[in-house]
């Protein structure tokens, strides 16, 4: 089981699909494809190969990077990860496959941002070594903002700019805490360790941890990302390219997330604890703000980002309530969102390319034309408002349902952002689909074979994860994850 | 000899440094700001001058010799410029010298 | 004078040589070629000889009052005379271009280096002086080189009358040090101390140190461009020549940098000794954060590239200054690598962005370039535009790059100094930093200009001027570079290791 | 052998009851327009044929013996319970897909399966023209396949998704023909106004799953009975918020109004969903959870205010409309609100009794009328209509069946099941003699706008000059007759219904003896006093006077109070106003995001300092030596300041 | 005052008074319009602060003071008036802002102001000082200067030739009349 082939493997196939580009204009496409299909047929190989059980976090690599400040280059995989590094396997197939004919130019290096950027994620969900983490955390952004900048819509400087500003600055705190946490264990140690089970270990004095936790957290939540510091996804998803879109929702805030995980959870219960309540304000604010603008939104590719946000907004809250049913929850949510709004931003990239706008007044009346766009649109609005039988029914429910255990006045706030989902939901499909026809009959066609393999490959593991969530949810009632939060309750009582 | 004050020579140090700096942001003559800059390296020069009586010690008229030759160094060079500007110019005056900027 | 010390001042004994030699040979034969190779000759031995040193220093080495060898200097000084070849390798390319045998340049180029590293050795006010001004003087020469520019008066005329001020300045503190110490060298115990045991020192008294302090300090600053002494720096590094520019962006900076960080190392343990230096730490931090915040704020909507990178450039001694911050004597050793990792990077990055503003600009027959003057680059030269990405890269501090470690470095000293203001303006600084850098970045990869003048080839003016083709010696190097930073980025133990002393 | 393969072979059966008509619906959708309209229509038949033939033989299994069936699918999902957090042991609850059957639910599926397929069959006629038809029938399927689930769920989650799953089935069909704006706005009303009921609904089960532990309904109410009195404050909040889930469905009154404007969808939708079996999954909520209500008879007393208050004032609303359909919605309503009332006052089974009635009928009201209206080329306005009694015979017969169930005049099913609801009124504990005559004045306003109506339709002057295309495909008389048949004759099927319900609710232990003895007379008597005062007071409608005098009735039915009613006594205009357009208004003031904003602020502040900065450098070199030394001062000034500071101290 | 001044030895008056012309003769070096009269003041400054350093027992340094400053450097200067024929009013070679008072008074008062607040705060952080008495005033000779000079200093003294080597090749450059120092073979070449 090596990870580092996984990233290495992706990145020399955006190598090589940048390469050969040169030699064979069309080839980057099919090189970056069977890449990633390799390299996702090489994972679960090597997942089902091996011995390890990954209920806990098994340290699969551990060698010394930069002994002077003993750095190590040290991954791990447990289940939660290995999900979500499946998910980004899975939605890099997705990009690549939507990418196959809105990038024309450029398209080997395209390729290679898209595969070196998965290649980071790859990183980030499995680094347990801080300072990799950190690297990773970096370095995945520098292609994505090479996606945006180069090949997004009209104002795409603009929108890259801010996004890496956002991130960078609150990842720039996160290295302030990540090294503080360092010299906290240089301090009861005697050793400098930036490994995350070393941490585990440490005896954190409350006053201290509280200021650690908000360092993680910040960095988090912007990536998350959580109101009030969520402005630059509207921005960045508008402007990017639709496989940038659909990367930035599907895996990149999803980082966020694991991170919140991972780590703000993991590392500081007691602060976390403390804090649980300002951040399931937060996560409450952010699923009804997030449904509110969605609905006030002309741009289609705008209002799923800020539907993204509203999602984004539940794991919070479930993350927060400290109860193993919302956690599962908030998982579920993770890899719901990412089929779900994926194939969304993939509509919104079809719909662009069809009709070379993203504002709502233009469209209306496609289902004419196109209704087999349609009904696959029709069900991920479904899976977006949380229709039951699709996957992100269960999350949310799961969420709400253990955040309530919990907060029940602010879970009964939150669920009002049923209702707003609903709402944003019909207006999409609406203005899209239904009334009045906008443009001229034989401008739209309907979906081709390539973008009906994407569409329904998503829908089928959406329904399939809505309606057997527990193939999902089995990996996550081990006693080691009760362990850990009962822990987090247990420093409550 | 009898003891003067340090702390007067400082003061007439200061003083005549901030008379030369005075000329240095005052005048539009280029000339006259050289002239200023050597008041002021001289007003320098007292200082270590006083400073070096005080504690006894040669150290401060080594500084003082540095100086010298820093202020002869610095005087060459900036008559050799005041030539350059004056044949660009055909002026001293220092406003001139105002293109880069922003 | 034993064998030791002499051995322990071969590199700049080298140099001094250098010049001298440097004279004859333009006695005997005026060449543009000759002295050029002379002048790296020079370099390269320099090098060799604080590198053999470097690695086989034994113990800090005292030589005369006035100087004081050890690694850390001797590391400055390497990366100085790697700037330097930088430098006269560009300026090479340049020098051709007009027709005058530019032997002044090489030697004025010698004495800069001399005076550099006299600084990066100096253990005495008047070693620093002297190294200070000989720096400064020779500067004043090579900033207004080019007497054909029309700026070429005005930059010398701006740099000599505001270094002399500032120098003044900095005399005066000196001397006010002095008169209240009595001792010019940086590590004696101070006169004040031994000699008159008055323990209930009043405050004034420190007061007045503190005076002499601010007034040394606003030498150093002007130098190092720390706001609010930094107006000048755009003014010049605009108006000189490129390769110049690079000169005072690397080594001006480097050799003050270490000079400041001995001065203030020996300095800080004594003012420690008076169990007073919050005041002092107070200042150096106003400096820091207002250079962090002036020199970014002001390089943000910024076109020329040049006075670009000397906002940058202020910004980044902002960051530079944190290193000062160490409250604890055992911190100073990882304020040192920091230090000097950090100025590797910088040092590295800023050569890389000349280098090719250098070419650029020949391309161009523009001196006076614009960020966008650099549009669609990637997809014109790649190489070249890679170098500038990854060299932005490291001033911005994005991994990948040595300028992430260097930022990685400083925020642990920051940390473990516990210095939260100066990590917020530092976390502040690079937010703001990052929309001029990305802005560069997105330039090299844009294309609609191009697009644009496919249309209008009739006008000869608005076409992008041919690809650059470089020779494969500047391809070599570039390749050379970006590996190096990148390599650097990657694994910072292959340059931290030198950066420990080994006694 | 067979003892043992009978139960084994009903659970199967119970489990695949539901999916033929998913299977027809995954092929229609599929092979979309490529089927001609004969296949498409057998395909989506032939699978609710199945369904109901399924459904018939297993309500047969069931008896006194085995009261309930149930089928096991799959484990949907489990969840773990936190140690302590509730009063049972368990340690984690599992959320199936198990079908459950009892004679309530035996009930409803017979009514989805048996009128479904029915008005399935009316609309392979009736949407034979239509290009979508496949769609049509697809989307028709899979609102059975929805329905089915929600009747058949054995835990609240299931119910949810069925419950879920006819709101979307429902939106689809009434914006089915998407082309109009109109269409479009209703059917999303409809979804969102239910999806506030809805989310209520998911609020309930968020505090059910926290309080007990369980989401499955049989434990939910053994345990809520073991555990809390009548009373309880939680049963109290529970049964509220699952009121407000069955009151968004059902549309009751705070939630009604997306009933009517769902009338832009085709006929027999609004046959199916709208009359027949959606609206009343409100109903069969609360019956189906009646464990639970009657622990909390301030809710159960909520429960019949709401169904009484809504009976009238869609019986006011349904006098003042003009399209038919319009009035069928009120009426529909109204109905809906004496089942509400019903439960409300404890008479269960006599509520899903009327909901079975009512489903016969008012389904083969809505397929007359829609019968009609295509005869009439799509004409909906009653004022058009008139003397259709002599065009239309077949139709309007039929259409007479229908409003006298409506009317319940003796003999009718609507009688039998009316009645019952009547009955039982004036003595229960949580309704009381005051509903009973809100009861009472329903009927009668129900009488009244049926023979309104009817006049308007069909008696009088013929207003309508075309020629008359009334349809004559066989399969949509076969399922008029048949709906007409059930109709009158479904008042037979009140001991069975009892019978099977009796399982399924408490036994009713109220005395009805303190009746006073004129209850029943005056409720009996209630419909025919309508349609004596309507005769009268609606005569212009009826008579062949000249169109003047008609002009003038209709002229006077557009004043004030008029239009007040047929707006649904402004409940459109009143949320409109309450909730639309302050979100609507919010939305659109913050458009631009107002945090974004506040983060962009920054930036422009930078942008501002940068451009003070700026304005230092003035490249006068006087200026800049005259900086060092204004620096310099203002640098000894705090040292000097802090000094100061430092000696005070 | 007069007390404190009666009360001076005649070296001390001498001192002061000394300082006192060297101040005003510096005033009238930043302030006067006449190129050569400020010089000739400037002169005057020198030879004050030379008595003063003969006074502070400094007097080698006095006399390099008039040597090398009045004599050497002031020569230099006056090379570069007579140069360019510079005697005159500077007003004739910066344009003159109407040589209205209330200009000149802009002009002065905000420098004049911040070279006051500058120079208080020095005098302050003067006074605060304990340094007050230290100063023992006793001659330091030419001897002890040089035996230092050449001792540690030694590094200094060659340092600061390659100073001046650095200020006359700049010098140099900059002064070098235009076309001086072309390579010969350009120069004939066709760039010539």
């Amino acid at each position: 089981m090596s990870i580092t082939l996984v990233m290495c493997g992706l990145l020399f196939g955006g190598a090589l699909a940048w390469l050969l580009e040169g030699i064979k204009p069309q080839s980057a496409r099919w090189v970056s494809l069977l890449t990633v299909l390799v390299i996702g047929v090489y994972f679960a190989i090597a997942l089902n190969s091996t011995a390890y059980d990954f209920s806990t976090l098994q340290l699969l690599v551990r060698v010394a990077w930069i002994p002077s400040f003993h750095i190590e280059y040290a991954l791990a995989l447990d289940y939660l990860s290995i999900v979500l590094i499946s998910l980004t396997l899975f939605l890099a197939l997705i990009c690549v496959l939507v990418s196959w004919q809105e990038i024309n130019d450029k398209v080997g290096f395209y390729y290679f941002n898209l595969l070196a950027s998965i290649a980071g994620i790859v990183g980030v969900f499995t680094a347990v070594d801080m300072f990799l983490f950190f690297f990773f955390w970096e370095v995945m952004l520098l292609p994505i903002t090479a996606l945006i900048a180069i090949w997004g819509h009209e104002d795409r400087h603009f929108a890259a700019i801010k996004f890496f500003i956002f991130t960078q600055v609150s990842s720039l705190i996160m290295l302030v805490a990540i090294i503080a946490m360092s010299f906290i264990h240089y301090q009861q140690t005697g050793q400098l360790s930036f490994l995350y089970q070393d941490w585990l270990i440490l005896d954190l004095p409350l006053s201290l941890t509280q200021y650690l936790m908000l360092g993680f957290f910040i960095a988090f939540a912007v990536k998350l990302p959580s109101v009030p510091v969520h402005s630059w996804l509207p921005d960045a998803h508008t402007q990017a390219p639709t496989a940038g879109s659909v990367l930035l929702a599907g895996v990149l805030l999803k980082t966020g997330a694991y991170g919140l995980i991972r780590f703000v959870l993991q590392l500081f219960p007691q602060a976390s604890l403390n804090f649980a309540p300002v951040a399931a304000t937060l996560g409450v604010v952010s699923i009804l703000y997030g449904a509110k603008m969605a609905f006030a939104q002309q741009d289609l590719k705008r209002l799923v980002a800020y539907s993204s946000i509203s999602h984004m907004g539940f794991v919070m809250l479930a993350l927060f309530s400290f109860n193993i049913i919302a956690y599962q929850g908030a998982i579920l949510t993770l890899v719901a969102h990412g089929l779900s709004s994926a194939a969304l931003f993939a509509l919104a990239g079809m719909i662009y390319s069809r009709i070379h706008s993203r504002d709502l007044n233009n469209m209306g009346g496609f289902w004419l034309n196109t209704p087999r766009m349609g009904g696959f649109a029709l069900a991920f609005c479904a899976a977006a408002f949380g229709l039951p039988g699709l996957a992100n029914f269960v999350a949310e429910f799961l969420s709400l349902l253990g955040a309530y255990q919990r907060y029940p006045i602010l879970t009964i706030i939150a669920a009002f952002g049923l209702i707003g989902s609903a709402i944003y939901g019909m207006v999409l499909f609406q203005s899209v689909f239904h009334g009045k026809r906008q443009v001229k009959p034989q401008a739209i066609n309907d979906l081709s074979a390539r973008e009906l393999l994407v569409f329904s490959s998503l829908l089928t593991l959406l329904i399939f994860i809505g309606l057997y969530p527990n193939s999902l949810l089995d990996f996550f009632q081990s006693e080691n994850i009760k362990l850990v939060l009962n822990n987090t309750a247990g420093v409550t009582k | 000899m009898i003891a003067i004050p340090l702390s007067h020579i400082l003061i007439l140090a200061s003083t005549l440094f901030v008379i030369g700096f005075v000329g240095v942001i005052t005048r539009k003559n280029t000339l006259f700001i050289l002239m200023s800059l050597e008041v002021m390296l001289n007003a320098v020069g007292v200082a270590f001058i006083g400073a070096g009586s005080a504690w006894q010690q040669a150290d401060g008229q080594v500084m003082f010799i540095l100086i010298l030759t820093l202020a002869a160094a610095e005087v060459a060079l900036g008559l050799a410029l005041l030539i350059q500007m004056q044949r660009r110019f055909k002026s001293l005056d220092i406003d001139l010298l105002s293109k880069l900027k922003g | 004078m034993t064998q030791l010390m002499l051995q322990c001042l071969l590199p700049i004994l080298i140099i001094a040589f250098g010049i001298v030699l440097s004279l004859l040979l333009i006695a005997w034969r005026r060449s543009q070629t000759l002295i050029l190779i002379f002048t790296l000759t020079i370099f390269s031995v320099a090098l060799l000889a604080s590198f053999s040193l470097f690695v086989n220093l034994a113990s800090d080495i005292q030589v005369t009052t006035l100087v004081k060898v050890d690694s850390y200097g001797l590391f400055a000084f390497m990366l100085v005379l790697i700037a330097s070849i930088a430098v006269s390798l560009l300026s090479s390319t340049w020098l051709i271009h007009t027709t005058e045998v530019h032997d002044e340049f090489f030697i004025l180029l010698q004495l800069v280096v001399l005076g550099a590293g006299i600084l990066v050795i100096s253990d005495h006010y008047a070693a620093l002086f002297l190294g200070f001004e000989l720096l400064s003087i020779s500067l004043v020469g090579l900033v207004g080189y080019s007497r054909d520019s029309e700026f070429s008066v005005e930059t010398s005329f701006k740099y000599l009358v505001l270094s002399a001020c500032a120098s003044s300045f900095m005399l005066l503190g000196i001397a006010f040090i002095y008169s209240y110490s009595g001792t010019l060298s940086f590590t004696d115990e101070p006169e004040i101390l031994t000699n008159i045991s008055n323990s209930d020192s009043s405050v004034g008294n420190v007061f007045f140190y503190r005076v002499g302090f601010l007034l040394f300090m606003v030498g150093i600053a002007f130098k190092l461009s720390l706001a609010p002494f930094h107006l000048w720096t755009p003014d010049v590094y605009q108006g000189a020549p490129t390769p110049v520019t690079l000169l005072l962006a690397t080594v001006s900076k480097i050799a003050m940098f270490i000079v400041l960080m001995k001065f203030w190392f020996s300095q800080a343990i004594f003012v420690e000794t008076k169990s007073s230096d919050e005041n002092i730490l107070f200042l150096m931090s106003i400096f820091a954060i207002a250079s962090m915040l002036i020199g970014n704020t002001l390089a943000l909507k910024q076109q020329n590239i040049k006075r670009l990178l000397a906002y940058s450039s202020i910004a980044h001694m902002g960051y530079l200054l944190i290193v000062l911050m160490v409250i604890s004597p055992h911190s100073v050793e990882l304020a040192w690598q920091s230090a000097l990792f950090y100025l590797t990077a910088y040092v590295l990055a800023t050569i890389a962005i000349f280098m090719t503003l250098q070419l650029t600009q020949y391309n161009h027959h523009n001196t006076e370039l614009d960020v966008n003057d650099w549009q669609g680059m990637f997809w014109q030269n790649r190489s070249l535009a890679l170098l500038i990405i990854v060299a932005i890269l490291s001033l911005a501090g994005i991994p990948l790059t040595m300028g992430f470690i260097g930022k990685f470095y400083l925020l642990n000293v920051a940390v473990k100094a516990q210095q939260w203001w100066l990590i917020s303006v530092l976390i502040i600084g690079s937010g703001i930093g990052l929309v001029y850098y990305l802005r560069i970045i997105f330039v090299l990869f844009s294309t609609a200009i191009k697009a644009n003048n496919v249309n209008e080839k009739n006008n000869p003016k608005e076409l992008l001027p041919l690809p650059l083709t470089l020779t494969p010696a500047m391809n070599f190097s570039v390749v050379i570079i970006i590996i190096l930073s990148v390599l650097l980025g990657i694994f910072p133990d292959l340059l931290a290791n030198f950066l420990v002393k080994p006694y | 052998m067979t003892d043992n393969m009978l139960p084994l072979m009903t659970e199967t059966v119970l489990a695949f009851l539901p999916f033929y008509p998913l299977i027809s619906f995954v092929l229609l959708i599929l092979l979309g327009k490529r089927l001609s309209w004969r296949l498409a229509a057998s395909l989506s038949i032939a699978a609710m044929v199945l369904s109901a033939l399924s459904s018939l033989f297993v309500i047969s299994q069931l008896s006194v013996d085995i009261p309930v069936i149930t089928s096991h699918l799959w484990t949907w999902f489990t969840l773990s319970l936190a140690e302590g957090a509730n009063q049972t042991n368990q340690s984690a609850a599992s959320i199936n897909i198990n079908f459950y059957l009892d004679g309530l639910s035996a009930v409803m599926i017979s009514v989805v399966t048996g009128v479904g397929l029915l008005i399935h069959i009316f609309a392979a006629a009736y949407m034979k023209a239509d290009e979508n038809f496949s769609r049509f029938m697809a989307y028709m399927n899979l609102f059975i396949v929805a329905m089915l689930i929600l009747v058949l769920a054995d835990n609240l989650v299931l119910l949810y998704l069925g419950w879920e799953g006819v709101g979307l089935c429902s939106f689809l069909l009434i914006g089915f023909w998407y082309q109009e704006k109109a269409n479009v706005l209703a059917a999303r009303k409809a979804f969102i106004v239910t999806r506030i009921g809805d989310t209520a609904l998911a609020i309930g089960l968020f505090i059910l799953f926290k309080e007990l532990g369980q989401l499955t309904i049989v434990d939910i109410t053994q345990n809520a009975q073991l555990l809390w009195v009548a009373g309880d404050d939680k049963a109290y909040w529970i049964t509220l918020l699952l009121l407000g889930g069955a009151v968004g469905k059902s549309a009751q009154l705070p939630l009604q109004t997306w009933l009517p404007d769902a009338m832009a969808g085709p006929t027999p939708v609004s046959a199916l969903i709208h009359a027949a079996t959606m609206v009343t999954a409100g109903v069969y909520l609360i019956a189906r959870m009646n464990g639970l209500f009657l622990l909390a008879p301030e809710v159960m007393n909520y429960v019949a205010w709401l169904g009484a208050a809504t009976l009238l004032l869609a019986g006011i609303a349904a006098l003042a409309q003009s399209d038919i359909k319009r009035v069928l919605a009120y009426s529909t309503m109204s109905q809906i609100g004496y089942m509400m009332l019903s439960l409300g006052a404890g008479a269960f089974s006599a509520g899903v009794f009327h909901l079975m009635t009512h489903a016969f009928f008012k389904a083969l009201l809505f397929l007359t009328a829609g019968a009609i209206i295509v005869a009439l080329h799509h004409q909906q306005s009653l004022f058009k209509m008139g003397g259709l009694l002599k065009r239309l015979p077949f139709e309007t017969a039929l259409f007479a069946v229908g409003l006298v169930c409506l009317m319940a005049l003796p003999g009718s099913s609507g009688f039998f099941s009316k009645e019952a609801i009547i009955a039982q009124l004036w003595s229960s504990d949580t309704a009381g003699p005051l509903l009973w005559y809100c009861a009472i004045f329903g009927a009668l306003l129900t009488s009244i706008y049926s023979c309104r109506l009817f006049f308007l339709a069909f008696m009088g002057e013929s207003r309508f000059e075309q020629n008359l295309q009334p349809s004559s495909s066989k399969l949509l008389k076969f399922s008029l007759i048949a709906l007409a048949v059930l109709s009158l004759i479904g008042g037979v099927f009140a001991n069975i219904i009892e019978m099977s319900l009796a399982e399924v609710f408490p036994l009713d232990t109220r005395i009805v003896e303190s009746d006073p003895y004129w209850l029943h007379s005056v409720a009996i008597a209630t419909p025919f006093v309508g349609i004596i005062f309507s005769w009268f007071y609606f005569a212009s409608y009826r008579s062949k006077e000249s169109a003047a005098s008609n002009k003038n009735t209709f002229i006077a039915s557009s004043s004030g109070i008029a239009t007040f009613c047929r707006q649904g006594l402004a409940f459109d205009s009143f949320y409109h106003w309450l909730l639309v357009k302050p979100y609507c208004y919010l939305a659109q003031l913050n458009r631009r995001d107002v945090f974004d904003q506040l983060l962009m602020l920054n930036a422009w502040y930078v942008g501002l300092c940068h451009d003070v900065l700026k304005s230092s450098q003035t490249g006068k070199l006087r200026w800049y030596a005259a900086a060092i030394g204004l620096a310099t001062f203002l640098l000894l000034l705090v040292l000097s300041v802090d000094v100061i500071s430092t000696e005070a101290s | 005052m007069i007390s404190a001044l009666v009360e001076l030895n005649p070296l001390q008056l001498t001192f002061y008074s000394a300082a006192l012309l060297a101040i005003v003769a510096s005033l009238k070096v930043v302030t006067s319009k006449n190129t050569v009269h400020a010089l000739l003041y400037l002169v005057v400054s020198l030879l004050a602060v030379a008595v003063c350093f003969y006074l502070m027992g400094a007097p080698f340094a006095a006399g390099l003071e008039v040597i090398v400053y009045a004599g050497a450097i002031l020569v230099l200067f006056v090379f570069a008036i007579m140069m360019f024929g510079l005697g005159q009013d500077e007003t004739l070679h910066a344009p003159s802002v109407d040589g209205s008072k209330v200009n000149q008074f802009s002009l002065w008062f905000g420098p004049f102001l911040l070279a006051l607040l500058l120079l208080i705060e020095l005098v302050y952080a003067i006074s605060s000082g304990e340094i007050q008495a230290r100063l023992t005033a006793n001659t330091i000779d030419a001897k002890q200067v040089g035996i230092l000079l050449y001792g540690p200093y030694v590094l200094a003294v060659e340092i600061a030739s390659f100073l001046l080597l650095a200020g006359l090749i700049g010098g140099y450059h900059y002064a070098k009349p235009e076309g001086v120092g072309l390579d010969r073979k350009n120069n004939l070449g066709e760039h010539g």
